[in-house]
């Protein structure tokens, strides 16, 4: 590789041996297409006409009238096909794939969402698709696996370590080192080793591109600030990236604040102080883990946010203070979510919500001249299961035992 | 030295066996006993695996072993204890294999001095390439400890050179792609690979990955100067337990 | 009114008394907004704000390939804001409802589509919102009332009759009597008394003014077919109407084969021949009836086509051979879905998917210069029960099975 | 004609009754043995509903009634002989409430030469305004039926002069917006609401929509010509049965 992807201390490439002709393979692939400008026109043209980019920015007057601080708006990244920003990094990493001649990919999933973007992806380009998923989260997740498995691919219950995302992470390295060949590992946020964190950014900065543009246009002024959730980061480094050069505007990254501070009750690694710098899943960041290196359990109502670490690119810029992080809990996120549900008509991802439960804390402190955007990174049709069991809906109940009744009847 | 070691025993063997164990699985009592069984039955050097939480290049078998040993409690100042136990009671040459972050986080200078110390003699970090172990390297070479990189059949010659320039004891060839403990055709591409390797290092070959039967040590003889049983290791004490360990190593050098 | 709304001898507004003057009222309103320009500007502005509007037209090149026919477009209105093109009515609704000053809407529901529509356009415009849903359609979507009565709305099941759209019609309409003063019923389709049929396809023509400049800025060539499934017809009217003057266009509306031919087992009002013209429902047109004029029950597998009646101008439209019908049964739909989630990633709804299923039966026919448009009404994801069923997933079940005890055991 | 039947029945009494059945509800049988209790009780007319599936304008009662009687087989043609069998042995004017499509899918002039032919004296079409129901008209006119336009609270004074215009008989004017058989406040506003009926027709009036005991039927005399009781009838039925009825009716107006 040319480079190392360091940003600040954060970053590296700490990948078996095995792998470097691979990623040598990939950082050229990736610098050339960078370097390409017609590579970024194909990449916009395929997510216009196929995901439906630009993503509007949608005013929230009915929140803003609520909290009577600062105007909102919403970056509808929910609006992209498969309901997610995801879309975005995965169509890229297909062109990059049909550029390397690869025919197979391979993609980790948390929530599900960039698994079903991945399988999605692979259906448009006719790549073979393997799908590595915790079989906690397949549990949790289920529709997402259902339509995965139409659109082809294989999905795999991981069913080591803690059976969640980074678990998923681990054994889709191991798929790749057999066969990296053919198969390009579609890694879904901005972490792992170089050049994903870059590259995933550069992906979504399509985002931040947009908004930018369309916050100017709309308001004739920059936001105060943009709030985005946290999981590996590459949401929030899509919509932040619009802004780094903007040195008036305040980016805000939410993590899941979980039940609160304590290792095991939440899977913040920024925002509270229970992580600390460590070497895993092949890069340096901030990690979860205990004072051996070992891993520890996380917790969070949104299976997207479910991670031990955090993209290298964001622990660096909390460090040099351009990013603030903070924690939002299950139950704020729920709340927030609720809310704009009912005067929005808005439908965020139960990780989207927290980018939304955070903003709500801190607008009505704003002035009404001021513009907020928050990143809505998905929608939570799919969350269905989780948010009915959240909101312990006793007719959503009723509703699965009678289909269940109907299973066993048959 | 280790090479040193490697070479004079050599002279007595056509090939050597080095065994691999993970510490704490399923207990450190255990660990203790597999080293003496493999030790009494004549193996030349072994890996001592530090259990870690993501093992990333490990296949399920060593997986789940990892994994055991710390839901059973498995902490490494316990593997760092039970090692200098190891390294004070048996003869033969004990490496180190494990993540890098478990170095990282004890501090890598910390940790090699207190391998240095307890009487290890090398190690093997899967995670940390050379360009990335700038400081484990030279503390490595400070202590005279041999630090091992891995050569694969997709390493280019340039490569082979470079890792070989940064290492020493030995180099660990692995025989196929993928993860510890998947099963490895052995076939004539094989011998053009590991002609690559002597080409690019001085250093002695290990042969690793897949081998599990005295046809794979008898067919890696005279290509290797290093066998490396892993996996297939851990699945015997699963079956037969601890006293199942000597037998197997006597059956696959073609004694038993 | 100024107007009785026919189409040829279809149409007409057969409206008890009490509603008079809220046709008259409603007329007006419509009347003025159309005449204004400045108001589809604004609703312009919405659906791109809001929904994101335009949606993209994407280019099939898996299918097309498959096929070996046409060169296949497919008009993106699953990418809308709440899964559907029910959206382009139902913001257009709310805004008259303003313009009308009313503070409450109500809306029928078949699919649940438009019900989650209308609840978020409610919840936006800050109305209060009653949705009616057949018991039948209440168990086989129950996703979407979820969403409804997360939205603020309250869902009410009929019990009445058959239990299903037509039924929630009748229920809305008998709201709607008691309560007209303050509220607007926000009918679902181009059906109903007039102006409904014209209003409803006048917003749904968005869909076909953007598809029409979209295929010839992306073809240089007008479509020789556009296809679209016919529930009450407005998402084909909102195809259709972007080609009414380019006759070399042949216009194909699909309707639900079901089960196949004989009353009962399909829904197809006007490619089979078992309906006849009556009136119900407040307007004259094609129906499934027997000969004392009694309404049938239909069938279909997607709830959103499983309607008696049919939009009056289509009927007029099938009499001077403009459109051409036909039906697709629910086997060739489920097939149709299946392979288009496979090849192109796309996840049509099961009413979108007639559209798929009859084009895919034409299409390698036809030149492979030529070009094809199919409309997709809506995504699928909600349709999940429905789906899981119709291709009877056995994960699925399991699922279900395990949720069900789970809920029970708590 | 069905005016002067009513003005010479009014000149004996100051309000009359009518009253409302679904025919095939619960059955046909019953539906001949309610009529008969009815006109026993002193009812001086009655609407005979013919089921209908889509009965939009109906409230809960008469729309589960209209879906019962086609569940158990109620058909156009049972419904036409059973009234002509009501006509033939009943002295009292009988009129047809039904919805459009009935009269559409049978041909309109087929269907009202049928009514004059089975002496049903007029019609009640709650689905069908003037602007719709030319052909309607023409054909009630020519067999001298009387087609009967309902007035509600929001009709402005002109539509009612045009319904009134269209209408022979009576009026029928809804007492407040909704379906059947919901309550109704019977106010002050009510005496401001007929005024302005009684303005616009020169009509008998019928008030309908909620009576049902014997104060609301006091409250309409001296305001209307005819009360109106539709879907209390069939509560009564459905409770006490057929033998209920001619109680339920003679309480009603006083003489219970
Ligand atoms: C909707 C949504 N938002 C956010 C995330 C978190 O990922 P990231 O931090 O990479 O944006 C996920 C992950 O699955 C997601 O599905
Ligand atoms: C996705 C989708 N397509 C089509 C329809 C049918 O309605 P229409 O014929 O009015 O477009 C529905 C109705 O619910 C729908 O949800």
């Amino acid at each position: 590789m040319q480079h190392r992807g360091y940003y600040d201390q954060f970053g590296g490439a700490f990948i078996p041996e095995i792998l470097v002709p691979t990623f040598d393979e990939l950082e050229q692939a990736y610098l050339e297409a960078k370097a390409d400008p017609a590579f970024w026109q194909e990449y916009k043209a395929l997510m216009s006409s196929y995901s439906g980019r630009p993503t509007p920015l949608t005013q929230a007057e009915n929140l803003s009238d609520h909290f009577g601080g600062a105007q909102i708006y919403v970056k509808r990244e929910d609006l992209n096909h498969t309901g997610a920003h995801k879309a975005n990094n995965v169509m890229g990493q297909g062109l990059l794939t049909k550029r390397m001649g690869k025919t197979r990919v391979i993609a980790e999933t948390g929530a599900g969402q960039h698994g079903v973007a991945t399988a999605t992806m692979a259906a448009k380009f006719g790549f073979d698709c393997t799908i590595y998923m915790g079989e906690v989260d397949v549990e949790r997740q289920r529709p997402n696996v259902f339509w995965m498995e139409r659109m082809g691919a294989e999905v795999i219950p991981v069913s080591d370590g803690s059976r969640i995302l980074k678990d998923a992470i681990n054994e889709a390295f191991r798929d790749w080192v057999s066969n990296m060949d053919d198969t390009h590992y579609v890694l879904g946020t901005a972490c792992g080793p170089y050049p994903f964190p870059e590259m995933v950014s550069w992906f979504q900065s399509i985002i931040g591109t947009e908004a930018r543009e369309q916050v100017l246009r709309e308001t004739g002024k920059l936001p105060r600030r943009a709030y985005a959730c946290v999981g590996g980061g590459s949401n929030a480094m899509g919509l932040f990236s619009g802004f780094f050069d903007d040195p008036e505007v305040e980016l805000v990254g939410v993590e899941a604040g979980g039940r609160g501070k304590g290792i095991g009750e939440h899977a913040s690694r920024l925002a509270y102080d229970d992580a600390s710098v460590g070497v895993a899943q092949g890069y340096k960041t901030y990690f979860l883990q205990d004072d051996d290196g070992q891993m520890q359990e996380t917790h969070s109502v949104s299976a997207g946010l479910d991670y031990v670490g955090v993209s290298p690119i964001l622990s660096s810029l909390r460090e040099s203070g351009r990013v603030r992080f903070e924690a939002a809990t299950d139950q704020e996120v729920i709340d927030a979510m609720s809310l704009t549900v009912q005067r929005e008509g808005l439908i965020p991802a139960l990780e989207s919500s927290h980018a939304f439960a955070q903003a709500f804390k801190e607008v009505g402190d704003l002035d009404p001249d001021d513009v907020i955007i928050i990143n809505q990174s998905g929608r939570a049709d799919k969350d269905i299961f989780t948010v009915a069991d959240a909101l312990k809906d006793p007719k959503w109940e009723e509703f699965i035992i009678a289909k269940a009744k109907g299973y066993q009847n048959a | 030295m280790l090479e040193s070691y490697i070479r004079s025993r050599r002279e007595q063997k056509e090939l050597l066996l080095m065994t691999h164990i993970v510490l704490g699985y399923p207990n450190f009592d255990d660990s203790l006993r597999m080293v003496e069984a493999m030790v009494e039955a004549g193996v030349d050097l072994m890996e001592l695996q530090i259990p870690f939480s993501e093992p990333m290049a490990d296949g399920p078998v060593i997986l789940k072993a990892n994994s055991d040993a710390l839901a059973a409690g498995a902490r490494v100042e316990k593997s760092l204890r039970i090692a200098e136990k190891i390294t004070a009671s048996f003869d033969i040459p004990f490496l180190f294999m494990t993540y890098y972050n478990i170095l990282f986080r004890n501090g890598v200078d910390a940790f090699v001095a207190r391998m240095a110390d307890i009487g290890i003699r090398g190690a093997i970090i899967p995670d940390l390439p050379p360009e990335e172990g700038g400081d484990y390297l030279a503390a490595m070479a400070r202590h005279e400890l041999a630090p091992i990189h891995i050569f694969t059949p997709n390493s280019t010659d340039e490569r082979m050179r470079l890792l070989s320039e940064k290492s020493s004891g030995f180099i660990y060839t692995v025989a196929r792609k993928g993860v510890t403990g998947k099963d490895t055709a052995f076939s004539d591409d094989l011998g053009d690979y590991l002609e690559r390797c002597r080409n690019a290092t001085g250093l002695p070959l290990a042969l690793g990955f897949g081998v599990k039967s005295n046809e794979d040590f008898e067919f890696i003889r005279g290509k290797a100067d290093i066998a490396v049983v892993g996996s297939e290791t851990i699945r015997v004490v699963d079956r037969d337990g601890v006293a199942g360990v000597k037998p197997f190593i006597l059956r696959l050098m073609g004694g038993g």
